[in-house]
């Protein structure tokens, strides 16, 4: 019918046109009327080559947050990526990211094949090798360094995701103690704050709440679409959003912002409770049912008032009296949003220990409106493996033995890593680095530390999709397929809503690259020809990606080709609903059952039991070092991506006017930034929306890598400036603690 | 009455004892990784076949877990071997060497020692220690 | 605007209700065929409101315009602006998604030498890539910068909404990413529309409507200030427009 | 901010459309208001054969700078004569047509070496003179209307545009018959042929001077307008005012150097002629120099137009 009607549309449009012709030799007396048929228009517009193929759902991986997305196929080609509908993340929607991952799947920097270093390190020069030479060539430096220095002479590297489990089980099957993962580089300290004090980190209802408060979480910028969406409805509902941040980023340009001065957040938290219980504006019910410790508290923060609080954190006395009583009138529907990456400053974990306080406080939990507890997963089979040795050595710098007794102990701590490593005060020598899905030159504080840990491996192999700053440096670059060329296994999530969704192969792998799955079995079988291993690694290793899927799918009602098909599965029944802690119903999981004002855990580490405020060291004249993303970035990852990259293609220092006009900096002109262990030059953006005091960059330029020719000689690497410093209680690097120089240059 | 409740504390102080003998005995030092991997491939496994409920280490304190173990009762209702220790056993494992890889691993390490691995983990991951563990 | 926008609709429908039998007869000789689709079918006319309350410029419509549309590198059929106004602490941070306006009076449409823009019956103006010369006339008759030549046809091209979407019953790419639902396109002729009941129970307006374009994108919550401001500020103001840097001052 | 989407080709387009149309404007003038009496014939042929060359090179040259030829689709510029529409460059595109046919034809009539009037092309030429001076003016006017069609484009958007570059092209075209004409020129032999060299110097001289001082009416009207008025106009016109981007190239190249100083020169030359009535002479040096310079200027004039009109923009949202 509608195809029919464009036809004939059509015909008209040409005969519309001959009938054009014949006027134009009428002359210029028919221009006049020949307007009125303009308006009509013609309709030969290309109609139906929107017919986009195959349609495949997946999900996407363009950051860590897995939202469903519907792959337009077109003769194996991918054409577009669109948010799929049913996902009950996505509803159709996705972030720039997650549009641009076609062009991550066809970027022309990508790495098709397995390059092997043919020069110096980090000078660019490769040699295209096959996939058996290159599994023997790891293979050759795994064996060599395990003979010289033992399986505890690796380092493994990777963070999380859907296939990190495969790379570590070779890491675990070798036998290497020595693992660095994402979390200290990330959240650590957050999870380690909420944890001591209320046994785990609670979601947020941000649709329903009435006050929002965010500490420096910058939640409109760094995506997970579900709360993105909420909080902006919130908003629209009514919500007050105030962003506690040292520049107004923007989810404070949504809400009303707070300029606190950096590192000083836990002087207004303190503040906030402080006004909470000295008006008695604090929920009494709540407080006395689920908290323990609330005498003491009292007692603590009764030096912190609000007057105090002005003077540590540039925030007027008032001000704050008003956030408390604002926050009390919209109490419980308030959430005090734990944040994400809080990579912050060495004080971290004591400062998050004060988020849930101060929900406690407001009696803001479990409630509509306010922060709970999510839906659990959906329980997927567990993968039957060969039993691990486990009679391994410690790890090189002790961390699972003393230093950080309330840390996550698998994951590893980068900071106090490296270092034992570059001045061989570890345990024993490490001397040989495995990277997956990991940027540690660009991720971790001070650079050009990290490259001296290089320097000390005898062998660097990068598993990556491009030439990231760390596989510029090493020995062996082994190309991955990105997540469209693969299948991963089943991904499980539980906001409000749970279920779990698949990741499978919209097109072909590009050039030779092979999933991580091929790549574990590849260097397994290698390991084999060298070493005897009990089990063999082969055996380990001796299945399908299809066979892990199906594994997981085996106690839910679905197949894999089902889930193929439609992306995503949730159970019918969503068991979950809020009252369950209230009623006492479940526990939290603290030593006394109860959010804990004062952590027993704490005291018996040596750590203050309630969060003492110390003042940050002054540095006059110096500028404080922030960092954060923009939307479109997702750490270091695709900065090199060339639609995303069009956005922003350079980054730049944000300035405060004044600073820069004390030291005769224009906007758009080049400045030096000098730390004590780093100096970049980069392009000034002066901006009132900066502190005086604070200076911000954008993560994730300033490659060193000529091989992401988008991104090459564009920006400046803030981690190159940062100081190697680290939360005290969780070793999560503390990204915020750099005093930084800035003249013109 | 009074007899009874005598009676049940000198039981208990035989266990204590019993116990302690067998801990100490052949100063056996208990390696939690091992503890945590037979706990989760043996017990865990287990009781969610049996009872589709997990135990996790952090649903008790470290006081119970510790009495959990000196009691050495595993299941009041009678449906299964009452004690612990039997869990931990060679016995156990051999019974169960073909269908678990853990056990089967495991196979030739004394009782005491699995006992004594097992026992540090759950209480090294108990909901009031540093580290509260859960199931996988 | 809104109610100036109404009256036009109302007359032309009228018109076309009241002249629909004669419309058949006489309509005939030139365009039969729109004619009769036009009384059958009440016209549609497309349109779009951008909530900029809700947009928080993270620039998926603009990545996925390209996308959906291969819009070549440096040229926008969609982007978004950030606007940045204040002194410390008191600054503000505005975003203004843009596009092509689809204007009920476009000049770019009145200035084309050769009929190649054109405005559809459902109010959408496209370029025909295979009739337009490249003369660049219209890129400059356009207030909104929304075209550009696009290097590989060799014709101009702008936002069609997504003409090849549309045709098969989808939104536009950049509406349908929208996350956060700050897009909501529709009909405009149609009153129970999400998009007619939203800029009626809304304060909307529409950029630079000095020009007498009389747009179809609306917006709720602009900001007064445009890029071209920055020369004369009263305060201070910075407008990124997040396109090429190399043709902006 | 707009890309320079009309560059080089299009403001020499510009320049050189108007001066064809100037020249033969003022060559029909001159041939049907006294070069009959072939005191002026000379001048009418100069004019035929210079009009056009430079019509057709900036055609070309348009061409070459459509974004279909540019992309290979070489004869897609012919679409512009499969519709005619009130688009100014609708019109223009026929109007150059039919200029360019007509002055091909008006300057065949002169083709032959004796060439003079009465003979048997006369009628011809008359006739083509008849038509060919509305086309010119069209032509000349239309480049104007181009640029001043469009409210999006406040620099261009004003009605005396089309007057300046009116009057713009008729200088150039009268300056480049002065040009040929004085580059050409052999010493005659006799006096009374040196005598009507001379003479009718006076009437291209004369008129160029008027037109000059026209132009700088134009330019005056145009800034007033664009300085009394309020809001995007007068934001645009700015730019070449002290202190805007284009100030210098406006105020040295266009005014001083393309007006000021032919006017002034000229001026210098014509008054004793029109005072004393004394006898036009003038020096050759300043024959050649002064077209150069309005040529000069009637280019700049276009660049800065063109180039002003795409760096400023309406104001507000």
């Amino acid at each position: 019918m509608k195809a029919e009607a464009v036809k004939a549309d059509r015909q008209a449009g040409i005969s519309r046109r001959g009938f054009l012709g014949l006027c134009a030799a009428m002359g210029t007396g028919a221009a006049l009327q020949l307007r009125s048929f303009k308006a009509i228009g013609k309709n030969n517009d290309k109609p139906g080559s929107w017919s986009r193929g195959e349609v495949i759902p997946s999900t996407c991986n363009m950051c860590v947050n897995r939202c469903g997305i519907q792959c337009h196929v077109v003769n194996g080609v991918l054409e577009k990526i669109d948010g799929d509908y049913h996902n009950p993340k996505t509803l159709g929607g996705t972030c720039a990211k997650g549009q641009a991952g076609i062009m991550t799947l066809y970027d022309p920097d990508r790495i098709k094949y397995p390059l092997i270093r043919a020069g110096a390190r980090g000078e660019g020069k490769w040699r295209r090798a096959s996939w058996e030479e290159a599994y023997e060539y790891v293979a050759d430096n795994l064996d060599k360094i395990m003979d010289k220095y033992g399986p505890e002479g690796l380092l493994w590297s990777s963070s999380t995701d859907l296939t990190e489990i495969f790379f570590l089980k070779l890491g675990v099957f070798l036998g290497t103690p020595n693992f660095a993962r994402h979390a200290t580089l990330c959240l650590a300290s957050r999870n380690v704050g909420y944890f001591g004090t209320m046994g785990g980190v609670p979601d947020s209802d941000l649709a329903n709440a009435k006050y929002i408060i965010m500490f420096g979480a910058n939640r409109l910028e760094s995506f997970e679409l579900p709360y993105n969406r909420d909080l902006i409805s919130g908003i629209e509902n009514g919500a007050k959003l105030v962003v506690v941040d040292p520049r107004m980023t923007v989810t404070a340009a949504k809400g009303t912002w707070v300029p606190i001065k950096p590192r000083t957040d836990m002087a207004l938290t303190l503040a906030l409770m402080h006004v909470l219980i000295k008006e008695d504006l604090y929920d009494k019910d709540f407080v006395d049912k689920l908290t323990v410790g609330f005498d003491a508290l009292k007692e603590h923060v009764a030096q912190y008032s609000p007057e105090w609080a002005e003077k540590e954190t540039d925030i007027p006395a008032r001000t704050i009296v008003e956030m408390a009583r604002e926050m009390a009138v919209a109490a419980p529907a308030v959430v005090v949003f734990p944040g994400r990456r809080s990579s912050w400053y060495t004080n971290d974990t004591q400062f998050r220990r004060t988020l849930p306080m101060l929900m406690a406080l407001l009696g803001a939990f479990d409630v509509r409106g306010g922060n709970f507890v999510n839906a659990g997963k959906v329980k997927l089979g567990e993968f039957d493996w060969e039993m691990a040795p486990f009679d391994v050595a410690p790890c090189v710098d002790g961390f699972d033995e003393g230093p950080f007794p309330l840390a996550a102990h698998d994951d590893g701590g980068y900071v106090m890593r490296r270092d034992a490593i570059i001045d061989e005060t570890g345990k024993y020598p490490v001397r040989g680095w495995m990277i997956y899905k990991q940027n540690p030159l660009a991720a971790v504080v001070d650079g050009n530390r990290t490259l001296k840990m290089m320097e000390k491996m005898d062998f660097i192999c990068s598993i990556d999709v491009q030439p990231s700053q760390t596989a510029w440096m090493a020995d062996i670059i082994l190309p991955e397929t990105t997540y469209l060329e693969r299948l991963d296994p089943i991904w499980t999530t539980g906001g409000k809503v749970k279920f779990i969704s698949i990741r499978q192969p919209v097109v072909k792998p590009q050039g030779e690259a092979r999933t991580i799955l091929d790549i574990i079995k590849g260097i397994a079988a290698a390991m084999d020809k060298r070493r005897t291993f009990d089990p063999p690694m082969s055996k380990v290793f001796d299945f399908t990606m299809e066979d892990y899927v199906d594994k997981q799918l085996a106690p839910l009602p679905i197949d894999r080709k089902t889930l193929a098909r439609q992306g995503i599965w949730m159970p019918g029944q969503q068991k979950w609903k809020l009252g369950a802690y209230r009623r006492g119903e479940k526990d939290f999981r603290t030593p006394s059952g109860k959010i804990e004002f004062v952590s027993e855990r704490f005291r018996r580490n040596g750590y203050d039991p309630m969060p003492v405020y110390e003042p940050p060291a002054e540095e006059a004249g110096r500028q404080r070092l922030v960092t954060g993303r923009y939307a479109w970035f997702t750490h270091s990852a695709n900065q090199n991506n060339r639609w995303l990259n069009a956005i922003h293609p350079e980054n730049d220092i944000w300035i405060n006017p004044d600073v820069a006009r004390e030291k005769g900096i224009k906007d758009g002109g080049y400045v030096m930034v000098r730390s004590r262990v780093g100096k970049v030059k980069i392009k000034a953006y002066v901006t009132p929306r900066i502190r005086p005091d604070t200076v911000f960059i954008c993560h994730g330029f300033g490659t060193n890598s000529a091989g992401q020719t988008t991104l090459y000689g564009k920006g400046g690497a803030d981690q190159v400036l940062m100081e190697s410093k680290a939360d005290v209680i969780t070793n999560n690097q503390a990204l915020h603690e750099t005093w930084v120089d800035i003249t013109k240059v | 009455m009074d007899s009874k409740r005598l009676l049940s504390g000198l039981i208990l102080v035989a266990f204590l004892l019993g116990n302690a003998g067998i801990s100490f005995a052949g100063d056996i030092k208990p390696n939690k990784k091992r503890g945590q991997v037979y706990f989760r491939m043996v017990c865990t496994v287990c009781h969610m076949q049996q009872a589709e409920k997990t135990i996790p280490p952090s649903s008790r304190t470290m006081k119970q877990w510790r009495a959990y173990f000196k009691a050495d009762k595993h299941d009041v209702s009678g449906t299964t071997r009452s004690a612990v220790s039997y869990y931990m056993s060679r016995d156990y494992r051999v019974a169960i060497k073909d269908s678990n890889k853990a056990a089967k691993k495991f196979l030739k390490l004394s009782d005491e020692q699995i006992n004594a691995d097992v026992r540090e983990f759950v209480i090294k991951g108990a909901k009031d220690s540093d580290t509260p563990a859960s199931c996988n | 605007m809104s109610k100036k926008l109404k009256t036009t609709q109302q007359s032309r429908r009228g018109f076309l209700k009241g002249v629909g039998a004669a419309a058949a007869a006489v309509g005939a000789s030139a365009t039969p065929v729109q004619a009769v689709a036009a009384i059958t079918e009440p016209k549609k006319r497309y349109g779009m409101l951008i909530d900029t309350r809700r947009c928080v410029g993270c620039h998926a419509c603009s990545v996925s315009c390209r996308s959906e549309n291969n819009v070549p590198e440096g040229k926008h059929r969609s982007w978004v602006e950030y606007t940045e106004k204040g002194t410390f602490p008191n600054a503000t941070l505005h975003f203004l998604p843009r596009l092509c306006n689809q204007c009920s009076d476009p000049q770019c449409v009145s200035v084309c030498p050769t009929n190649a823009t054109h405005i559809r019956d459902d109010g959408i103006i496209t370029v025909d890539a295979d009739v337009c010369i490249g003369c660049k006339y219209c890129i400059h008759a356009c207030p909104y910068d929304a075209r550009f030549l696009n290097p590989e046809t060799g014709a101009v091209d702008k936002c069609d909404f997504c003409l090849d979407r549309l045709e098969q019953g989808k939104e536009p790419a950049c509406v349908a990413t929208c996350f956060n639902r700050a897009r909501i396109f529709g009909d405009l002729n149609d009153p129970d529309s999400t998009i007619s009941r939203m800029v009626a129970s809304n304060a909307v307006s529409v950029l630079r409507p000095g020009m007498g374009t009389l747009p179809n994108v609306f917006y709720i919550g602009l900001d007064y200030a445009d890029e071209h401001d920055i020369r004369f500020p009263r305060q201070y103001i910075r407008v990124t427009t997040h396109r090429d840097e190399n043709i902006r001052r | 901010m707009h890309e320079l989407t009309w560059g080089m080709p299009v403001i020499a387009y510009l320049f050189m459309a108007g001066l064809g149309a100037g020249a033969l404007t003022t060559s029909a003038s001159v041939l049907l208001r006294g070069g009959q009496s072939g005191k002026y014939f000379s001048i009418a042929r100069y004019g035929a054969f210079i009009a056009p060359i430079p019509v057709a090179l900036g055609s070309a040259l348009l061409v070459f700078e459509l974004g279909s030829f540019q992309a290979g689709h070489w004869f897609r510029f012919l679409n512009l004569y499969t519709v005619i529409n009130l688009s100014p460059m609708s019109i223009g595109t026929w109007l150059l047509t039919i200029f360019l046919g007509i002055s091909v034809l008006y300057a065949f009539t002169f083709l032959s070496k004796d060439a003079c009037p009465g003979d048997k092309q006369d009628g011809l030429r008359r006739l083509a003179a008849w038509v060919g001076i509305p086309l010119g003016i069209g032509v000349a006017i239309y480049t104007g209307v181009l640029l001043g069609a469009m409210p999006a484009r406040p620099f261009w958007n004003s009605p005396v545009l089309a007057m300046l570059f009116f009057l713009s092209a008729l200088s150039t075209g009268v300056a480049s018959i002065i040009l040929v004409r004085a580059l050409l020129h052999r010493k005659h032999a006799s006096a009374q042929a040196e005598a009507h060299y001379h003479e009718s110097g006076y009437i291209l001289s004369a008129t160029d001077t008027l037109l000059i001082g026209l132009e700088l009416l134009a330019i005056f009207l145009f800034l007033m307008y664009a300085h009394l008025t309020i809001g995007s106009v007068r934001e645009a016109a700015t730019v070449i005012l002290a202190g805007g981007e284009l100030s210098v190239l406006f105020w040295f190249w266009v005014v001083v150097l393309g007006l000021l100083v032919p006017g002034i020169i000229e001026l210098a030359i014509l008054v004793p002629s029109i005072v004393y009535h004394r006898a036009y002479r003038s020096h050759r040096v300043i024959e050649i120099l002064v077209p150069v310079v309005v040529l000069v200027g009637g280019f700049m004039l276009r660049y800065v137009v063109v180039i002003a009109g795409q760096i400023t923009h309406p104001i507000g949202l």
